[in-house]
């Protein structure tokens, strides 16, 4: 195996990556991908601190975190299909409207 | 010595079997699916009254070959406005997908790339539902109607028929108290029985779910020829289309041999615990060496030479396979003349014979999906949908339930076979109420839902 | 024809996403539209909202043709309408021909059309049933059905030499006698039939995917079949007792017994049950046929030059696919001043609109192949 | 040796292809990199020898939620939306975000450099077979200790799948069918 290090910079660079992901792109959906990215990035420490400690613990929070995933990719999508359906637009800065 | 080289070759020692499985399975899997394609044709061909491929070797024999440089030589086509990239990935996708998930299965007591995976019907399952991604994504860059259609149709199908499927695996799981695949063929030695006698409703629902999950009638609305033209693959071509065609038919004996290692004993042979049928185990080299025989028959038939010597050819191979099933028994034999010295292949019995059953067990489901093709005619959408969502998901709900109830039954003390029966029945008496009550709503909506649509204009 | 697509009044928003509805081009080149015909659909998900035939493809002008062509040497090219029931068409034409002519064909010539004129019916339907049921997604019953149409085909072939565009009569009777053993032929066939008829039945009528797919599908009643024109099966299957080999009998109709199927809900499973009985009734009337085809001769008095008196004639006959009409008008001379046609094919697509509507893409499927219709018909 | 091998293997098709989908116009491609990026990663679970999980990120990440992504992305047409979708790295929140992650990065690699004999860079694991056969300790683990969380997050799941359905279905839709 090698040193966790190695494993703190892969997740490192992924959830930077994916905080860029959030911060720059205007579609929703590109920005939902970055987060479930960001989500991953954490899944690799979680993982990586189990294995190094030999406690399931870490999977059992990573599977629950797959699980939140799911669970935000599903209610964020259909917000994208409600608001696409009103709106006809997916972009960030073109939903500036408290309320329709 | 060189380090590397050093490695290289340690390496290679370690993982000698796995690697061979797997380059076996690259070079062999496109051909053999090349083969079931030939076998359906003329499947379809005897049951329709007519002879089916005849040109290409005798009785067609050569006709996937030939097939196969067809579609390599063929011109390439990318639409203009398709989306360049993806168009490529997309076969690939579903071809690399196939392929991929077949490494986790045992073909054989010692024919197996991940061994000592023990997830193995995970990853089966798992992986082989990436392949349609490529489907998905292929009628999305395709940038033509059919194909996003057949990608729309193929995506809600594959989705509610997963769910189905995997309940129903869920029941064999239950039985088997495992995830590995080996693991999963072992306890059906050791319950002396093949799960498919014990959850046969499992079985039904994995048998219905995997058809639709292949796209294979009478679910293939996908790509349904006389809807959508060819659904997703409307614009592919040439060795694109075959890597699809080549995934489809990888991607059925994936699923036949997930059910075949969960349902019907893996590569047991039949009974593989009642001693008086030992002789079973000398019949793969027997059916392998009458094909020999049929073949050199069937030689001196042909009307040209060459087919002759082709059919002469088969012969031999047929032999020389027959031959190398049968020759740890030979030794046996030479043993007790006192001939062979120490030479023994008995370790190779399991093996050989173990990968004929598996095979024959593949066959005889990939069979039944053909003879359902040539059968029935293709559901309509929403009555594919009803089918998965309202009757074979809430039916494999209750099965799931129905197996843990036996097992706990059994777990107490009552006979196996009490218990499977008794809660078959709850099981049957669910699936007639489901298939009732989906009948009564469906009448009353149709006669409400068509009349104001069909005179609205 | 039909509704365009503009006058659907559908809200927008009433589709998928609110997004705009899909137009989706179905033909002229597609495995189940039966020929050259090209069906705009607009769709909703796979919902139907509307459809726009577009025809012509296959206009060869048929009609202006005959007016260039003497009497004679028009017959010939009806066969090229409808083709998978050449022997239909030339039965209208002729008897058309001879109407205008105040002429009669022989009893023994009558008799033999109306035998081919049967077995055409039957080599129709089993056309139409094949690929009714490949556009279902059963492969099988296809080939069934074209190793029975290959018998009547190979009847035709013994008789007059042609299989498919077969020119079988002449204006005025038949050019040629029944061959020896045509009627051995005709019985073998029938006596067999019935047999392969129950074959289709196995596989089709009990299925429950089959029903699933026709029941309640593409429901044309009897007055929208009525107000369309819509006639044979399709009108027969909404309940009309209307066939006019009843009504107002032909060649030689009168002489036998049979009955005229009807339906009840005039949808695509009724249609398919009408279709299935008429072939049973076909082979009846074949059989009753061959039992005594009269001695005599099989020309009528025509003269070499056919030149009708000035004047105007309609005959229609009921073709496997409905009511086939032949108006001419005749000026005297040798050769028409107009012909007009009524191809069943073409009123009957008419109310493919009618019935698609609200059913999905896979039903077009079904109702264009329930509707039976042959493309060199519809565009002439 | 095969370890480091397959982690930069993983590892580098992991950045390279979360990289590509952060920056890559097309919200299909996007899609496409980020499931190469969780299948990589399922690599590298993989590789740390959690089997189950790297199958569930195969199974429900790229299976389910990146089909989901997959699906939503063609229904609501983004080639209309396509032209107006730029990477604005003039963005100062972009400067300020990698900077101050990047300077945490920087942190953690100075002071795990510093930290005496129990560092990040030193190899002081747990043995393998604690963890191994991973699904049933996995299972185990689920199914005592974390029964209640586990119970909350189906709950969660399905408070999610109503809450989705809900929201896209078409209420008009809903009406008449």
């Amino acid at each position: 195996m090698m040193s966790p290090a190695h494993y703190l910079f892969l997740s490192l660079a992924l959830f930077l990556i994916g905080c860029v992901g959030v911060v720059t792109r205007r579609n929703v959906i590109v920005v939902l991908m970055s987060i479930e990215l960001i989500l991953n990035a954490v899944n690799i420490n979680l993982v990586l601190f189990s294995r190094i400690f030999g406690d399931a613990a870490g999977q059992v929070f990573a599977l629950f975190i797959i699980a939140d995933a799911a669970a935000e990719a599903a209610v964020g999508l259909g917000i994208i299909i409600a608001f696409f359906r009103n709106r006809e637009t997916v972009l960030a800065d073109e939903m500036d409207l408290l309320k329709w | 010595m060189n380090p590397t080289l050093h490695a290289i070759l340690v390496f290679l020692q370690t993982w000698w079997v796995e690697l061979t499985c797997g380059v076996v399975i690259v070079a062999v899997v496109p051909l053999v699916a090349g083969y079931v394609v030939l076998v359906e044709r003329k499947l379809m061909a005897d049951m329709q009254a007519r002879l089916g491929p005849m040109r290409v070797g005798p009785h067609g024999l050569l006709q996937p070959i030939a097939d196969a440089v067809k579609l390599l030589i063929k011109e390439d086509i990318i639409p203009d406005e398709a989306d360049k990239f993806i168009f490529w990935l997309a076969p690939v996708i579903s071809m690399v997908a196939a392929l991929t998930s077949m490494g986790a299965i045992a073909f054989g007591p010692s024919f197996q790339v991940a061994r000592d995976i023990n997830i193995g019907i995970l990853f089966v399952l798992g992986v082989s539902s990436l392949g349609f991604l490529g489907i998905i994504l292929g009628g999305w860059a395709s940038n033509s109607h059919y194909s996003i259609l057949g990608a729309l149709r193929s995506t809600a199908q594959l989705v509610s028929y997963e769910t189905a499927g995997g309940l129903a695996i869920i029941s064999g799981l239950l039985l088997s108290g495992t995830l590995s695949i080996s693991g999963i063929v072992a306890a059906q030695e050791k319950h002396h029985v093949w799960f498919i006698f014990l959850a046969p409703v499992a079985a039904f629902i994995y048998l219905a779910a995997s058809i639709a999950e292949t796209n294979r009638a009478p679910f293939d609305l996908p790509e349904a020829e006389s809807e959508l033209v060819a659904g997703y693959m409307t614009e592919y071509s040439g060795f694109r289309w075959a890597l699809y065609f080549l995934g489809e038919y990888a991607n059925m004996i994936v699923v036949g041999s997930v059910a075949t290692t969960l349902f019907l004993g893996g590569w047991l042979r039949p009974f593989p615990n009642v001693h008086w049928l030992n002789w079973l185990d000398f019949l793969p080299a027997l059916i392998i060496a009458l094909i020999g025989v049929y073949s050199i028959y069937r030689a001196g038939k042909q009307p040209v030479k060459i087919q002759t010597g082709f059919m002469w050819a088969v012969a031999l191979a047929c032999f020389a396979v027959a031959f190398v099933f049968a020759a740890p028994w030979l030794i046996q034999l030479l043993h007790k003349f006192g001939l062979a010295g120490s030479l023994s292949l008995d370790f190779v019995i399991p093996g050989l014979n173990g990968a004929f059953w598996f095979l024959l067990k593949v066959s005889a489901y990939i069979y039944v999906f053909m003879w359902l093709r040539f059968t029935l005619p293709r559901y309509r959408f929403d009555q594919l949908m009803h089918l998965g969502w309202y009757i074979l998901i809430p039916l494999a709900i209750v099965n799931v339930f129905a197996v843990g109830v036996a097992m706990l039954l059994e777990a107490n003390g009552l006979n196996r076979w009490l218990a499977m029966i008794l809660t078959l029945i709850v099981v049957l008496a669910s699936a007639i109420f489901l298939v009732r009550w989906h009948d009564r709503r469906t009448e009353s909506a149709s006669t409400a839902s068509l009349a104001p649509d069909s005179y609205a204009g | 024809m039909g509704n365009t697509l503009q006058d659907d009044a559908l809200p927008n928003n009433n589709t998928l996403l609110g997004a705009d509805e899909l137009v989706l081009n179905m033909g002229p080149q597609h495995p189940s539209t039966h020929g050259v015909l090209r069906v705009k659909l607009k769709l909703d998900g796979e919902r139907v909202r509307g459809t726009e035939c577009v025809i012509g493809y296959l206009h060869r002008g048929v009609e202006k043709i005959a007016e260039n062509r003497t009497y004679q040497q028009f017959a010939p090219y009806v066969d090229r309408m409808d083709y998978v029931a050449a022997v239909s068409n030339g039965l209208g034409y002729c008897e058309a021909v001879e109407k205008l002519l105040n002429v009669e064909a022989p009893p023994r010539a009558r008799v033999i059309r109306t035998i081919l004129t049967e077995l055409q019916r039957i080599a129709s339907h089993l056309v139409w049933l094949g690929t009714h049921a490949l556009d279902i997604g059963a492969l099988t019953p296809l080939f069934y059905c074209m190793r029975e149409r290959e018998e009547i085909l190979k009847i035709f072939e013994k008789y007059c030499g042609a299989r498919l565009t077969t020119h079988a009569f002449r204006i005025g009777g038949l050019q040629y006698e029944a061959y020896d053993g045509f009627e051995k032929d005709v019985e073998r066939f029938c006596l067999d039939f019935e047999r392969r008829i129950q074959e289709y039945v196995d596989l089709l009528t009990g299925n429950s995917i089959w029903i699933g797919r026709t029941r309640n599908v593409g429901i044309l009643n009897a007055a929208d079949c009525i107000a369309l024109g819509a006639s044979g099966p399709i009108l027969r299957a909404a309940g009309v007792k209307w066939d006019l080999r009843k009504a107002q009998p032909y060649a030689a109709y009168d002489q036998y017994k049979f009955e005229i199927p009807v339906g009840t809900n005039g949808d695509t499973y009724d249609r398919y049950m009408v279709r299935i009985e008429e072939m049973r009734q076909s082979r009846l009337i074949c059989l009753q046929a061959i039992e005594k085809i009269p001695e005599g001769a099989i020309m009528g008095k025509v003269g070499k030059v056919i030149k009708p008196p000035a004047g105007e004639v309609y005959h229609s006959i009921e073709a496997p696919k409905g009511i086939l009409g032949y108006y001419i008008v005749s000026d005297g001379g040798t050769q028409p001043y107009r012909v007009r046609i009524r191809p069943p094919s073409f009123i009957n697509l008419q109310a493919l609109d009618k019935m698609v509507r609200g059913h999905l893409v896979a039903d077009v499927v079904a109702i264009i192949g329930t509707l039976d219709i042959v493309l060199g018909e519809v565009d002439r | 040796m095969l370890d480091s091998i397959l982690f930069y293997f993983f590892g580098g098709i992991a950045v390279i292809g979360a990289a590509l989908m952060v920056t890559s116009r097309n919200a299909i491609h996007s899609a496409v990199f980020l499931i190469t990026t969780l299948l990589a990663t399922a690599g590298i679970f993989l590789q740390l020898g959690a089997e189950f999980l790297f199958i569930a990120q195969i199974i429900l990440y790229v299976g389910g939620i990146m089909v989901l992504f997959i699906f939503v992305i063609m229904l609501v047409r983004l080639d209309v939306a396509l032209h107006h979708i730029r990477f604005r790295m003039k963005n100062l929140v972009v400067t300020i975000v990698i900077a101050v992650l990047g300077a945490e990065a920087g942190a953690i690699i100075y002071y795990a450099r510093k930290l005496p004999g129990q560092g990040l860079f030193i190899q002081n694991v747990a043995p393998a077979s604690n963890l191994t056969p991973n699904s049933e300790k996995l299972a185990q683990s689920l199914f005592t200790n974390y029964l209640l969380p586990f119970e909350i997050a189906s709950v969660l799941l399905l408070v999610a799948m109503v809450g989705a359905v809900v929201m896209a279905k078409n209420k008009k839709r809903s009406e008449d069918s």
